[in-house]
């Protein structure tokens, strides 16, 4: 293999990356307050569709971007309304919005673009396209380093940017800040929270907003960023994968990059190994190749990861006795 | 002052529901009402279709059926504490029963049923204990292991039905059972039932929802399953294997799930299609927590959703304006009002009944506290 | 209840040198059924130490729990320093200078120290700053009131009585001018009392008012200055501590008069019945914790294990009873060997004949969202007589419940209630009738009157004694000296994962025991412990 | 009244199911005639949903996709007075039209085009899942470039493992982008809704895309090298018009090259990427594959294909 095509595998991966490190971290601030999150596939699908109706209809990304985020967190407030006031059960929460997702972006999308849910096709302005970063043309003549400027860091769109930084920004938030402290302290205590005269809602409902705005990041990355329209669950499974993804990565933000980028170099290096040959057994059947990134994820957390510990308080609703 | 009183158990366990259904309905009607339908009309289509007949009724009951199957797979793990999200992935590779029900095609319908039965909850058993054996035995957590193997089950199936066994012309699917050797529908000895699919595979689903509760509450083996549901570090000090119970609770949570190949693969399509699970493992999860994890729960929730499904259909075709997805919308919402945000109603029905009941106790501090009579209901509302 | 409440317009208002600190007025409070606090009345006098005792479920937390805003009068009046208050959430009460150190520890188990210090009282939404300063504040106060604690440690590794120096100074720098301490010696060592009964001197001599939760009618006498009795959920009365003594509380408390003495004959030991051989145990995180450790015990005696909490004990009675498997050595049952494979050994040592009453009963001992019925046959719940074959023959075992019930008066005398809803010491006969009423060769105790209440208490060193009595051999854990001394018959001591000395409890005052425990003076006579492999 | 059921992928699928709807457009434009039409959600509403339409005296109905083989025999049987018709699989029944569709002409046709507009050597082809009907698309389309030149090189590649992969146009866009980087400079899409992600790809690169059922040369002009073309539409409203001439006829139709089922698209989108010697060749092609001179294989006939 080149190295030209290692680096182009290599950008593959980061792509496939983003959107499960955007709803991986969205899900780390709502676990980590305690309330499990397996809704990230609906508000996903739900600003995904948001962003690319707006853009279609506005002609402007950052209003998409906009439509995708208040979509997202609206439903995070649903999600916080079930589990944190009516002290519901938060996983059917969570299969409630993915539904919910599925249905409306699908009725409206018809409703407002007659193209069964499927939305018109917005072309570069109209989206994220990738950005140039400086000195690309001068780093074009340096060997190795400047290729890999020029090939892997430079060329994304604003939101694979804005992906990778919310990891130092979340792990600084979590470890360095008193809304971290709190928000840690929430989901493995939250009578100790209470107790030291914070409200836990209050909080959640903080984390839970959080957890709605990268989400709608997320959503806005699938339909106009990478993609250029919407299209009825486009999601496919990304926010389950995401959440698998959290759990692999013990709740941790650094973690959490190296698993999603682990899960976006195996699902593009699955592309590249299709019809792959081997010799004595010839072909390799293609599913026995798309199947493997969940196979190596399976092999590797049964061999190298140890047990996940998640927050103690994760999936109950605090109930305060008066 | 709101001292939480425990309201009679029919509030809780009927009147609380209904309730919660009935805003369901509500808001879904405000959705008709939004594209120009009459919801009235379309909430009399929905129960028309669902309950109103006996074709719609079969129609409910055999959906139904996949529901009880899937839902009590989700329950049963959720007991021992472990959330089985892979049922869909079970139920998938469970279907390759058909495959070994084709080999008992021309000998009569019962030896395929047995056949199919044995093999599905067999393929659905090692599906599930595979990520059973490694959370109990290696750590890795069931909730990703579980989602890998759905992923792994559609690739796996995709090679079974397309280079294996794969009827030549056709497209991606197997042969298609004999009528001999078919599983009887029951219209075939109840007409009320008219043309719908519901099979004798209904009588299993009875026999495992009966079968789920008494393990669970009347076994041994249910009693340790459920300690390592609930405390885990008590399961260690009673001397129950964590290890052998997660894995015989996954295996058996998997065989129910691979039920569903009985009834919609055998029973019903008669072949094995790519995909035919279809989604009921995923509605399988929202059954099951709906249903509290209890059988009885889960019988309720499987009826409703089998009743939206099917009205669902008849809503959609009565009136072409509402479309299937419009359709999902309002399972969504009952999935919320219903499931999570089913504890709505209790703060504004506890104030009720205590203004209804005052409490009899003397009144010996001069402060009348507010204490409450001790209700009928005392173990709540179940867990 | 000993005064009717005063109108709250008799009171002086505004009188802020009033000379109590807190006063509480005509509080009731119910959860559903149960009236916790009825109409009480309580006044504390600024820098006094204040006691209050009563038996489990008297409803002293609760009304500690009202006064730090945690949670709300049914109906009452709350002042402090003499202004009438209506305190709506503990932020209120640590405004107020309230502090409390709860029954349960409210850390985060995987903060550190100086996190768990700062959390809710950050001086900024940048941690930095505030670490840095309650790092140095810490400093201070751990000079001025003797209250070491390493900043840097993380709760969940540290001893008990070090989570609780944690707790007492998170109050403490939120500036609490009284200092609410339920329970604070439940889970404490002799040593680790005295120091903590220093501190509380000195914070009285600064002028704080402390309120003191205990079951331990001693420490009672010993540091408080006036004391109050609850029951049942009612104020029953209050006394100057120089003017009683522990008969009249404990019989103020319980209601007839309580045996604080154990009384017990000589024992009577037989064969061998539990053998311990090199035995290495390692903790989760992979720690040797026992470190090679040799002893028997001889059907008819009582073997008590002294030591610091955090001595290897816990991991001692874990591998001893099955719960996890040593990485060397032997268990022997009535001559048998008993193998770990698997998870389940603590099935295996209960079918050889050991019965084993668990440190915390809360964690492992029951499960409390089970029905009382439920948790009287966990770990025996395959036993033949629950049922032949594969099902569970639930009227049979509810029957026993029943029985035992009756045995070890089990209040509330109902086998259908859920278990969380038994208080601390009726939880902890729960077990015991559990684990004592069946045929057995060896039985393991740990910590057995932890937050017990002195009634429940006496009831359970008896039936202890009792079936020593019966011949059976007993192994007992607990971090009261007092306890230890009373009922062993003879005393082994763990330091640092070694039994360093084996003393008889004749001449075992808490002197000599309290040096060994702390590994200071070599064993008179030679220990057959072995060093780590 | 004719009525027209989708098959479980929707009305909007992007591909047959929508083209199905369109043929049904088409029908009530041209006659002014109404027609039903009804999506089902689960597999086991298919009996029914036929049964419904029929007992309204529904005729013909016109169901689209091989999944309906087995519901339209057993409710033909029920109902012998009312005409069916199903596309993509037989079904032998006196009252009911199969018609099946020869992909593989097809797509031969835009792979020739592919392997004549490749300046690199490569080129791609993408399509949803392993699955014979879409493997016949593949297999055709390789035949059509080892025709014109032996030595092109054809990435092959999936996008998933089941029909969920059809709106997933992220991965077809990666799966896009992989090709070029690997040196296609025209990619074939056939993946529904997903594959217009690849086609983006080849566009946004400035390369080339086909696109599949519909013509979808409109979607990148200048980038679109040519749409392989399926006439469900056509299917549909044959027998929708049929019905109404009273003309309806039962048995297999083969909707071929020659009965123009299945074509190369050529629209004002795609002239100035057409070259006449293409053109000369194309239909040079055309008339060898229609005459039977050339014989191109069709994958499902032995779930196997020649070249690779
Ligand atoms: N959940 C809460 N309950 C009670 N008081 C709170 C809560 N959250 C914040 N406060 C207090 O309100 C004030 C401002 O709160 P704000 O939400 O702006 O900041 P924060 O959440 O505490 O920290 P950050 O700025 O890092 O998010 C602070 O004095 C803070 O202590
Ligand atoms: N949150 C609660 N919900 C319901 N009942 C409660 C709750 N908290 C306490 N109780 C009940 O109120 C009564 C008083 O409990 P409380 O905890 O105040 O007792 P206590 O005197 O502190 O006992 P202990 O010595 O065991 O700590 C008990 O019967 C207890 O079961
Ligand atoms: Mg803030
Ligand atoms: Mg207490």
């Amino acid at each position: 293999m080149s190295y030209t095509a290692i680096l182009f595998l290599l950008d593959s991966s980061v792509r496939l990356a983003v959107p499960l490190l955007l709803a991986g971290l969205a899900g780390l601030y709502s676990e980590r307050a305690g309330v499990v999150d397996i809704g990230l596939e609906g508000k996903m699908l739900g600003a995904a569709f948001a962003a690319a109706a707006a853009a279609a209809v506005t002609g402007s990304a950052w209003i998409g971007l906009l439509a995708a985020i208040g979509v997202s967190t609206a439903m995070s407030m649903i999600h916080a309304l079930a589990s944190i006031n009516m002290r519901g059960n938060q996983i059917i929460s969570g299969v409630a919005l993915n539904f919910l997702a599925l249905g409306t972006t699908i009725v409206l999308g018809d409703a407002w673009f007659k193209r069964g849910g499927i939305t018109p096709t917005l072309s570069l302005d109209q989206r994220f396209g990738p950005i140039e970063l400086p000195f690309v043309a001068e780093a074009a003549n340096v060997p190795i380093i400047g290729e890999l400027y020029v090939q892997l860091i430079s060329g994304h769109n604003i939101l694979v940017y804005v992906a990778f930084l919310a990891v130092p920004v979340t792990a600084w938030v979590l470890f360095k800040t008193r809304f971290g402290l709190r928000l840690r302290a929430c989901g493995e205590n939250p009578t100790a929270l209470d107790t030291a005269g914070i409200s836990v809602y209050f909080l959640r409902y903080k984390a839970l907003v959080v957890t709605g705005v990268l989400c709608g990041l997320a959503g806005a990355y699938l339909s106009i960023g990478q993609g250029a329209n919407f299209t009825d669950n486009m999601t496919a499974g990304r926010g389950f994968i995401a959440l698998a993804a959290l759990i692999f990565a013990k709740w941790r933000p650094w973690g959490l990059l190296n698993t999603c980028l682990l899960f976006g170099f195996l699902a593009s290096l699955q592309i590249r190994l299709q019809g792959l040959e081997l010799p004595g057994i010839g072909q390799v059947p293609v599913q026995a190749i798309q199947a493997l990134p969940y196979i190596l994820t399976v092999v590797l957390l049964a061999g190298l990861v140890g047990r996940a510990i998640p927050p103690k308080a994760i999936g109950q609703p605090y109930i305060k006795e008066r | 002052m709101s001292a939480r009183t425990e309201l009679p158990r029919w509030v809780t366990l009927a009147l609380m529901p209904a309730l919660n259904v009935a805003l369901a309905f509500v808001i879904g009607g405000l959705v008709v009402l939004a594209i120009g339908e009459s919801p009235l009309e379309a909430i009399q289509i929905l129960m028309f279709g669902a309950f109103g007949y006996g074709e719609g009724w079969g129609f409910t009951l055999h959906f139904a059926t996949n529901f009880v199957f899937t839902g009590l797979a989700v329950a049963l793990a959720y007991q021992a504490g472990l959330f089985n999200i892979g049922v869909e992935g079970q139920a998938y590779v469970a279907g390759l029963a058909l495959v070994a029900g084709l080999a008992v095609d021309q000998i009569h319908w019962s030896v395929v049923l047995i056949t199919t039965t044995l093999v599905a909850m067999a393929l659905g058993a090692i599906w599930a204990a595979i990520p059973g054996y490694l959370q109990a035995k290696r750590g890795s957590h069931i909730v990703i292991t579980t989602i890998m193997f759905n992923f792994i089950a559609a690739a796996f199936m995709s090679y079974m039905l397309t280079q294996v066994f794969s009827r030549p012309g056709a497209n991606s699917e197997t042969e298609t059972l004999d009528a001999i050797g078919r599983l009887p529908l029951l219209r075939e000895f109840m007409p009320f039932f008219g043309r719908s699919p519901v099979n004798i595979t209904i009588f299993l689903a009875i026999a495992a929802l009966i079968g789920v509760y008494y393990l669970i509450w009347h076994t041994k083996l249910g009693f340790k399953i459920r300690v390592l549901g609930q405390n885990p570090n008590a399961a260690r000090y009673a001397g129950i294997s964590a290890v052998s119970i997660i894995i015989i609770t996954m295996a058996l949570s998997g065989a129910l799930a691979g039920m569903v190949a009985v009834n919609e693969a055998v029973g019903v399509q008669k072949r094995l299609i790519i995909g035919y699970v279809g989604g009921y493992g995923f509605v399988g999860i929202a059954v099951a927590f709906m249903g509290r994890s209890h059988p009885v729960g889960v019988l309720l929730a499987a009826l409703l959703f089998g009743a939206l499904f099917q009205g669902g259909q008849e809503l959609n075709f009565e009136m072409p304006s509402v479309s299937s997805d419009l359709v999902v919308i309002i399972q969504a919402l009952v999935i919320l009002f219903t499931g999570a945000m089913s504890e709505m109603f209790r703060p504004a029905l506890e104030r009720l009944f205590i203004r209804a009941k005052p409490p009899p106790e003397k009144a010996v501090a001069p402060a009348p506290p507010a204490n409450q009579p001790k209700s009928s209901g005392e173990q709540g509302s179940g867990q | 209840m000993a005064n009717s409440p005063p109108a709250n317009d008799q009171r002086p208002s505004g009188a802020a040198d009033s000379e109590y600190a807190v006063e509480l007025v005509g509080i009731n409070k119910s959860f559903g059924a149960v009236h916790a606090n009825k109409n009480i009345d309580l006044k504390v006098k600024r820098g006094t130490v204040h006691g209050i005792v009563g038996e489990n479920g008297a409803g002293k937390s609760t009304l500690m729990s009202i006064l730090y805003g945690f949670y709300t009068a049914d109906s009452g009046d709350i002042f402090v320093n003499g202004e009438k208050v209506s305190i709506t959430d503990s932020r209120h009460a640590l405004r107020l200078g309230i502090g409390m150190v709860h029954q349960h520890f409210m850390l985060v188990e995987n903060f550190t120290v100086l996190e768990n210090i700062i959390l809710g009282a950050e001086d900024s939404a940048l941690l930095t700053p505030s670490l840095a300063r309650a790092r140095a504040e810490l400093a201070t106060l751990a000079k001025d009131y003797s209250l070491e604690v390493d900043p840097d440690a993380v709760v969940e590794e540290v001893s008990v009585g070090h989570q609780q120096r944690v707790e007492i100074l998170k109050a403490l720098y939120r500036g609490a001018e009284v200092l609410v301490l339920d329970e604070p010696t439940g889970v404490l060592t002799p040593a680790e009392a005295d120091h903590l009964f220093r501190i509380l001197e000195q914070l009285r001599e600064q002028g704080k008012t402390i309120i003191f939760i205990t079951h331990k009618l001693r420490e009672i006498m010993a540091i408080t200055d006036s004391v109050s009795v609850m029951r049942q959920g009612e104020m029953v009365r209050t006394l100057a501590t120089a003017d009683t003594d522990p008969a009249e509380l404990a019989e103020l408390m319980v209601g007839r008069r309580v045996l604080l003495q154990v009384k017990k004959g000589a024992a009577n030991p037989g064969e061998t019945r539990l053998e311990v051989r090199d035995l290495v145990v390692k903790d989760e995180m992979g720690v040797v914790r026992v470190k090679g450790v040799n002893f028997e015990v001889k059907a008819g005696e009582i073997v008590g294990i002294a030591g610091v909490a955090g001595n290897g004990q816990s991991e001692l009675l874990e591998a001893v009873s099955g719960m996890t498997a040593p990485v060397l050595g032997d268990v022997i049952v009535s001559g048998k060997r008993v193998s770990f494979h698997g998870d389940d050994g603590a099935g295996r040592l209960r079918k050889a004949g050991m019965a084993h009453v668990p440190e915390d009963r809360q964690r492992m001992g029951l499960v409390t969202s089970y029905e009382e019925w439920e948790n009287s046959i966990l770990g025996y719940e395959s036993d033949k007589r629950y049922g032949a074959g594969l099902s569970l023959d639930i009227p049979a075992a509810r029957n026993e419940a029943r029985r035992r019930i009756e045995k070890f008066d089990i209040r509330p005398a109902d086998c259908r209630l859920k278990t969380a809803k038994f208080s601390g010491g009726n939880q902890q006969k729960i077990v015991l009738a559990r684990e004592m009423d069946r045929e057995l060769e060896v039985l393991i105790v740990g910590q057995p009157t932890r937050g017990v209440d002195i009634g429940a208490i006496e009831f359970i060193h008896s039936q202890i004694i009792a079936m020593r009595d019966a011949g059976k051999a007993i192994l007992l854990v607990s971090v009261e000296l007092d306890e230890i001394r009373s009922l062993s018959d003879r005393i082994l001591v763990m330091f640092d994962g070694n039994l360093i000395a084996e003393v008889d409890p004749a001449d075992a005052d808490e002197r000599t025991l309290g040096l060994y425990m702390a590994g200071v003076e070599e064993p008179a006579t030679e220990s057959d412990a072995v060093a780590a492999p | 009244e004719p009525a027209l059921i989708y098959d479980a992928a929707g009305k909007f699928d992007k591909s047959f199911n929508e083209m199905a709807f369109g043929g049904a457009e088409m029908y009530k434009a041209e006659t002014g005639n109404d027609y039903s039409d009804l999506e089902i959600s689960e597999d086991s509403q298919r009996e029914q949903a036929l049964r419904r339409f029929a007992s309204r005296g529904a005729n013909p109905i016109v169901v689209p996709g091989f999944t309906w083989a087995e519901p339209v025999a057993v409710v033909a049987a029920e109902f012998p007075d009312t005409n069916f018709a199903i596309i993509d699989a037989v079904v032998d029944a006196p009252n009911v039209r199969s018609v099946l569709f020869s992909e593989q002409e097809g797509t031969f046709l835009v792979g020739a085009l592919a392997a004549m507009k490749t300046e690199t050597g490569t080129v791609g082809f993408i399509t949803a899942f392993d699955f014979p009907l879409l493997q016949a698309f593949g297999c055709g389309y390789v035949q059509g470039v080892k025709q014109i030149n032996a030595d092109v090189n054809v990435l092959q590649n999936f996008i998933g493992t089941g029909f969920d992969a059809f709106s997933d146009p992220n991965t077809a866009n990666e799966i896009g982008i992989s090709q070029l980087e690997r040196g296609a400079d025209v990619i074939f899409a056939a993946a529904g809704g997903a594959g217009e992600g690849a086609l983006r790809a080849a566009a946004e690169a400035g390369k080339f895309g086909i696109g599949v059922d519909s013509n979808q040369n409109y979607l990148f002009p200048g980038n679109m090298l040519t749409s392989m073309v399926k006439r469900v539409d056509v299917a549909v409203a044959n027998a929708f018009t049929d019905q109404l001439n009273g003309e309806f006829t039962a048995g297999t139709q083969i909707m071929n090259l020659e009965s123009g089922g299945v074509s190369a698209a050529m629209d004002e989108f795609n002239e100035a990427l057409i070259t006449d010697e293409m053109r000369a060749t194309l239909e040079d092609l055309t008339a060898r594959i229609i005459s039977g001179e050339i014989k191109v294989h069709d994958y499902r006939s032995d779930n196997s294909c020649p070249v690779s």
